[in-house]
């Protein structure tokens, strides 16, 4: 094996966003919830860069771009969130948090 | 011997004047001036002493015990007072009973009286009551008698 | 084991600690860089801010009182060193003062001035100390080295003198203990020609220095009430704006006859009290000066007074009232009229009370040092509550205490 | 021997790392020495003095204590984590130095590879930007999984602190950026070459139009490094030792080594971005300064010459003769004129960081230390914004082509 | 040139250790390690795949900037060991099966696109690495609106996360 195909990056990334998926369902605190979304973008910007090397193309980089921007400030307001809720209830299982307000 | 003359101290004569019974004793040695007061006037009298606009004993320096043991009353607690303006000191003295010894608490008007009064608790085991927090300061919590009894033995308990 | 600790070995379904915001108490000593000694202050934590602050003391607990009471008056000067070891002269001037007082002794003028001579470089010396270690502790490390190689100046002084670096019990009741060695007054008037010099460099490295005004200024402020409220004395209490000095309010060992200023600051804060003492190097620099031309070249340095000053080594070799006073002195001890006194000194950190009681016997029968450390540290919660923990360790660094002092 | 000739950049590559880690290792190892040395005389005392001649031999006297000290692991840590968290420390330290370019890319191997530049990125500052930025977890991490509280509060203080500073640190350098137009650092080096066109004697450093960029750079680059008056997470009468306060030994080595090779590393990039790397400050037509590393290497063998006399200690006079050895052999080698030319690159660049370090040193022998809000206030308040409005004026001028090299 | 070839099944392997070990890991922070070892082996392939600036992006902002958020986070809350809770047979037996079915299938499908046959590394490449310099050409030209945008929500952003983490006091 000499070459790698474009086809192995988004299987990899196909199943990073599988695993993200699940640990997104699993998880129960709200912080690691949380990472599970990070998880899955970053498996759909390994699809991002692996399309834009398979079309020769920057946009697809520009689009990862755009997506690590948008996770930096998800992950700002998320986590002051995840403070406030660790200030006022006893417990970050998401399943606890069943009420807007309380 | 302590010479026990009527002195012209005009502390001790604002004193009497306020409440001759405050006043049981005053004693001057070697120029300074001490005024036994009974256990049950020290708050009334102390809160004389430092808020009297002509005295103003507003600083307290320190409360020390004396043990006269095997005598009765066996404690003498001396209280040092300081008027910062007039730069005169005046002794209290409150003689306390050896069974249960107890007083009042000065920290209401001199707050620095809080960790004078834990160290004569926890060296002579005099309660002060009013006290917020009188618990043992220099010694371990689970020592065992006052030290500087006269009565507690220099080798300790154990 | 801490909060997180406590969590991670719990097998019950705790998922998190997180909850309505438990304080962190946090032990800062018995054994910390900054307690200075064996202090212990349990600290509430919110953060980083101090939500209360609790000292424990007694770590350096020794009976230091309790030990006076079972040795002669004369012996117990050398316990008195031990209490504050930054100053012992001071200790020693104060418990001296006492007993002369109690026994209405008169100290020839010469010892009085040798006194203040050596204690006004003791009160250079702690003051050098409590600059190095407070300048350490907010992290300007060279002060820390600067100012104790003046205090090496010092001390070889106090060993000059007395023969000891720190424990001198050079002050004994009635006098001083031995006739200073000649071309000491040399010695000292080369180190007070240079400290006003040395002092400069202090300041230049820290006064207008920006960083150090921003760690002192407004922190740990004590107003005027609340210092006399708290019964704070010596520095502490100038920096707040009053001036009491003992040695001006209640003038001991002749310091009527010398000119100095007490100096005072009106913030309160950590940076005045920092004024303060660096004005009073400067001025315990005049005053030792002042010492220097007083000091006769000869002279008495011990009181008359048979059976309680012990005779010089001639008289005791030639006369036989002088061995017979010498043998009386050094095994029984003298015996002064019952009563009580309370001698209050200046020693470098406030106000030194010392309150002896006699009840006719060659032994004090009760020995108590108020001490102004214990006193002191009793305004610590006041001062860092509601701040920062660095603030912590700047307040307990102007606080200037000393932990032998502190516990006795 | 077929497979050296047949994989050059992977054998320059591996010859060129450890040589690399080699230099840098003593290099920290003598920069603790250098630091106790300058600041004891800062602080009118000799410092390490006994252990060989003038101390020489502290640091490896100090790396065998260290190895041999007892390694405590708190029994209440995270394992994993507290293992990790120094060799993180000190592993993302050293990748950082492998980004530099030590000298000039023309000095190459017989085989063709640069021998002074272990790996030319074409961004390579960033890469060193997100390198360094991952320092942060070895601090972060030591002090969680010591599980104990100093420790975490020295994390938490770090934390806050190197990611507040990192924004002024990276907002500082991207004027010079602007100038340079690219973010390779040898490209970096080359565009400060000459000299400004209006003052023949200046050389085209990109300090003189970015001198405020450099003071927001420097002031950041100590608090990245946790240095004096910064050393908040580690401020020893605060937080005992901070996030290292329950390591020991090795450990407790390797975080040491990782503070000094970050020192190193913001030296070096500071050299780099605004002094020119490893150009020579004299212009090309002086042919002495050729000479000037052997000459200084010469006048150190003489200095030592001079000491080993004076010694009085028969093992530091032995220690200090092979020093001289060194260094006259060294000068010697230096002056020939196959190496002369080669040796200015480094030598330059070694000069620039060495005087970096020395004033990181100077620094912590005069200064106090911030407190925890000031240093918050500082960097965002005051830090960031000048260093912005750097950015921008910069900008600006390019914007209006005010001035082009 | 075996070299991509080892590389990228290393960080392939890595990461996909990585995700599981965040779904396996019981604290926290033990899954935000994982987590930035994913991202590190994520840098790594974007690396193979010519983008280096977006490597170090990724390591910039997301494993120097956004992870460093989570750890402190985590620290600063004290999050301890996860509580494991039920949760329905239905997602077990059910929810299992068919999520890995359709992974199967996705990869089925990716496999045997005209696109996957693409070849990344090595000879046969489609292009050189892409040069940062286009790349910025394209963000400031085509995408200056997104752009833009992006910047104001990083600053609304940071005012909301203020606002929120602010004690009223």
């Amino acid at each position: 094996m000499s070459v790698i195909p474009i086809s192995y990056y988004l299987v990899l990334s196909a199943v990073l966003f599988g695993l993200g998926v699940v640990a997104f369902v699993f998880k129960r605190n709200v912080i690691t919830v949380f990472m599970s979304v990070e998880l899955m973008l970053n498996a759909v910007n390994l699809a991002f860069v692996a399309f834009a090397r398979a079309h020769g193309q920057v946009d697809g980089l520009a689009y990862v771009f755009f997506v690590i921007v948008v996770a930096a400030a998800e992950a700002a307001v998320g986590l002051a969130i995840v403070v406030m809720l660790a200030q006022n209830r006893e417990s970050l299982n998401v399943e606890r948090m069943n009420s807007l307000k309380f | 011997m302590e010479s026990q003359e009527n002195d012209r101290n005009p502390a001790v004569e604002k004193l009497r004047a306020w409440d001759a019974e405050a006043v049981a004793e005053v004693i001057t040695f070697r120029g300074e001036t001490t005024v036994v007061v009974p256990v049950r006037h020290l708050r009334a009298a102390a809160e004389f002493l430092a808020s009297e606009p002509s005295l103003r004993y507003s600083f307290l320096s320190d409360i020390t015990t004396v043990d006269r043991f095997p005598l009765e009353p066996r404690f003498e607690v001396n209280y040092h007072l300081l008027a910062l303006e007039r730069k005169d000191r005046l002794r209290l003295k409150v003689m306390v009973p050896g069974n249960d010894p107890a007083l009042p608490t000065v920290i209401p008007v001199w707050p620095t009286a809080n960790w004078h009064e834990r160290e004569n608790f926890d060296l002579f085991g005099i309660r002060f009551e009013g006290h917020p927090d009188l618990t043992r300061i220099v010694l371990p919590d689970d020592w065992e008698g006052h030290p500087l009894r006269k009565d507690y033995p220099v080798e300790g308990y154990r | 084991m801490n909060a997180h600790g406590k969590n991670r070995q719990m097998t019950a379904p705790i998922e998190t600690a997180a909850g309505p915001a438990q304080p962190m108490i946090l032990n800062m000593g018995p054994q910390h860089p900054s307690t200075h000694g064996v202090l212990r202050v349990v600290l509430e934590l919110d953060g980083e801010i101090v939500r209360k602050a609790r000292p424990v003391i007694g770590y350096l607990h020794t009976g230091i009182e309790k030990s006076c009471e079972s040795k002669t008056y004369s012996q117990a000067i050398t316990l008195t060193d031990r209490i504050d070891y930054l100053a012992p002269l001071s200790n020693n001037l104060g418990y001296c003062l006492a007993v002369e007082k109690l026994l209405g002794l008169e100290v020839p003028k010469r010892a009085q001035y040798i006194r203040v001579l050596l204690t006004e470089l003791t009160r250079i010396a702690s003051h050098l100390v409590w600059l190095g270690t407070h300048a350490i502790d907010l992290g300007a490390m060279s002060v820390f080295l600067y100012s104790f190689r003046e205090r090496e100046e010092i001390m070889k002084i106090f060993e000059f003198v007395a023969g000891q670096r720190m424990m001198t019990s050079y002050f004994r009741i009635g006098g001083l203990a031995l006739e200073p060695p000649p071309g000491w007054l040399d010695r000292v008037r080369r180190v007070v020609e240079s400290m006003p010099g040395h002092v400069d460099e202090y300041e230049d490295l820290l006064t207008r220095n920006r960083i150090w005004m921003a760690r002192t200024q407004g922190v740990g402020v004590l107003s005027a009430a609340d210092a006399i409220a708290m019964g704070v004395s010596g520095p502490m209490l100038r920096g707040s704006g009053i001036a009491h000095d003992t040695r001006k309010a209640f003038p001991y060992s002749s310091y009527d006859e010398f000119d100095f200023q007490i100096p005072t600051q009106t913030a309160g804060d950590c940076y005045a009290r920092y004024l303060v003492r660096i004005a009073e190097i400067r001025e315990s620099v005049k005053i030792v000066r002042q010492a220097m031309e007083k000091v006769p070249a000869e002279g008495p340095i011990r009181a008359e007074a048979p059976g309680i000053v012990p005779p010089s080594r001639e008289e005791m070799k030639t006369s036989i009232e002088g061995l017979i006073y010498h043998f009386k002195i050094f095994t029984e001890g003298f015996v002064p009229p019952p009563g009580e006194v309370y001698q209050v000194i200046e020693s470098p950190r406030g106000e030194l009370g010392v309150f002896v009681a006699s009840d006719g016997s060659p032994k004090p029968y009760r020995v108590k040092f108020r001490t102004p450390s214990f006193v002191n540290l009793q305004s610590l919660p006041r001062l860092c509550e509601g701040r920062l923990i660095a603030d912590v360790v700047a307040c307990i660094g102007t606080t200037d205490i000393v932990l032998g002092e502190v516990d006795r | 021997m077929e497979f050296i000739s047949q994989h050059p950049v992977l054998v320059a590559a591996v010859v060129k790392v450890v040589v690399l880690l080699f230099v840098v290792m003593t290099a920290l190892a003598y920069l603790t020495w250098l630091e106790r040395k300058v600041v004891a005389h800062i602080q009118s005392r000799w410092g390490p003095y006994y252990v060989g001649a003038h101390g020489l031999l502290q640091p490896l006297a100090d790396g065998i204590k260290f190895l041999f000290k007892e390694d405590v692991t708190p029994p209440a840590s995270d394992r994993l984590i507290y293992l990790l968290a120094p060799f993180l420390a000190l592993s993302l330290a050293l990748t950082a130095l492998g980004l530099i370019p030590f000298g000039p890319p023309g000095v190459r191997f017989p085989n063709g590879q640069p021998v002074f530049i272990v790996s030319d990125v074409s961004i390579g500052l960033l890469f060193l930007f997100a390198i360094t930025s991952l320092g942060v977890y070895g601090v972060a991490l030591a002090g969680w999984s010591s599980n104990s509280k100093y420790p975490l509060l020295g994390a938490l203080r770090s934390s806050a602190q190197m990611i507040s500073y990192e924004v002024s640190l990276t907002v500082s350098v991207v004027g010079v950026l602007l100038l340079a137009g690219t973010l390779n650092f040898n490209h970096i080096i080359e565009g400060q070459r000459g000299y400004w066109h209006w003052l023949r004697i200046v050389p085209h450093w990109y300090i003189v139009p970015q001198i405020v960029g450099f003071l927001c750079y420097l002031t950041a680059a100590i608090a990245e490094t946790n240095r004096v008056p910064f050393d908040l997470p580690e401020a020893e009468t605060e937080l005992v030792a901070g996030f290292h306060t329950e390591y020991s030994s090795f450990k407790f080595a390797m975080f040491f080594m990782a503070e000094y090779a970050n020192m190193i590393t913001v030296s070096c990039l500071a050299t780099i971005l605004f002094f020119g790397g490893w150009l020579s400050p004299f212009p090309d037509r002086w042919t002495w300064q050729l000479y000037l590393p052997g000459a200084g290497l010469l006048a150190l063998g003489v200095y030592c010459a001079y000491d080993s006399v004076t010694e009085m200690r028969g093992l530091a006079r032995l220690q200090l003769s092979v020093v001289t050895l060194l260094a006259l052999g060294g000068g010697a080698l230096c002056l020939l004129p196959g190496v002369a030319p080669v040796i200015q690159g480094p030598f330059w660049f070694t000069a620039k960081v060495l005087g970096f370090l020395f004033f990181y040193i100077w620094i912590r022998g005069t200064l106090p230390r911030f407190r925890y809000d000031q240093l918050m206030s500082f960097g965002w308040k005051l830090l960031l914004p000048v260093s912005l409005a750097n950015l921008v004026l910069t900008a600006a001028w390019f914007a209006w082509g005010w001035v082009r090299g | 040139m075996i070299f991509p070839a080892i590389l990228f099944f290393v960080c392939a392997l890595l990461a996909i250790v990585g995700a599981v070990m965040v779904i396996l890991a019981r604290e926290p922070i033990h899954s935000a390690l994982a987590l930035i070892l994913v991202m590190m082996s994520l840098a790594v392939l974007y690396l193979l795949l010519g983008a280096e600036f977006i490597a170090a992006v990724q390591i910039l902002v997301y494993a120097g900037a956004i992870m460093i958020l989570f750890v402190t986070v985590i620290m600063v809350i004290n999050a301890g060991v996860e509580e494991r809770t039920d949760f329905s047979k239905i997602a077990k037996f059910a929810g299992l099966p068919l999520g890995f079915f359709l992974l199967l299938e996705t990869a089925h499908w990716l496999y045997h696109s005209a696109i996957g046959a693409a070849i990344a590394n090595g000879p046969g490449a489609h292009a050189e690495a892409f040069s940062t310099r286009e790349l910025s050409t394209e963000l400031f030209r085509r995408y200056l609106l997104p752009f833009e945008a992006t910047s104001i929500l990083i600053l609304i952003a940071v005012l909301g996360a203020l606002v929120l983490a602010r004690k009223d006091e």
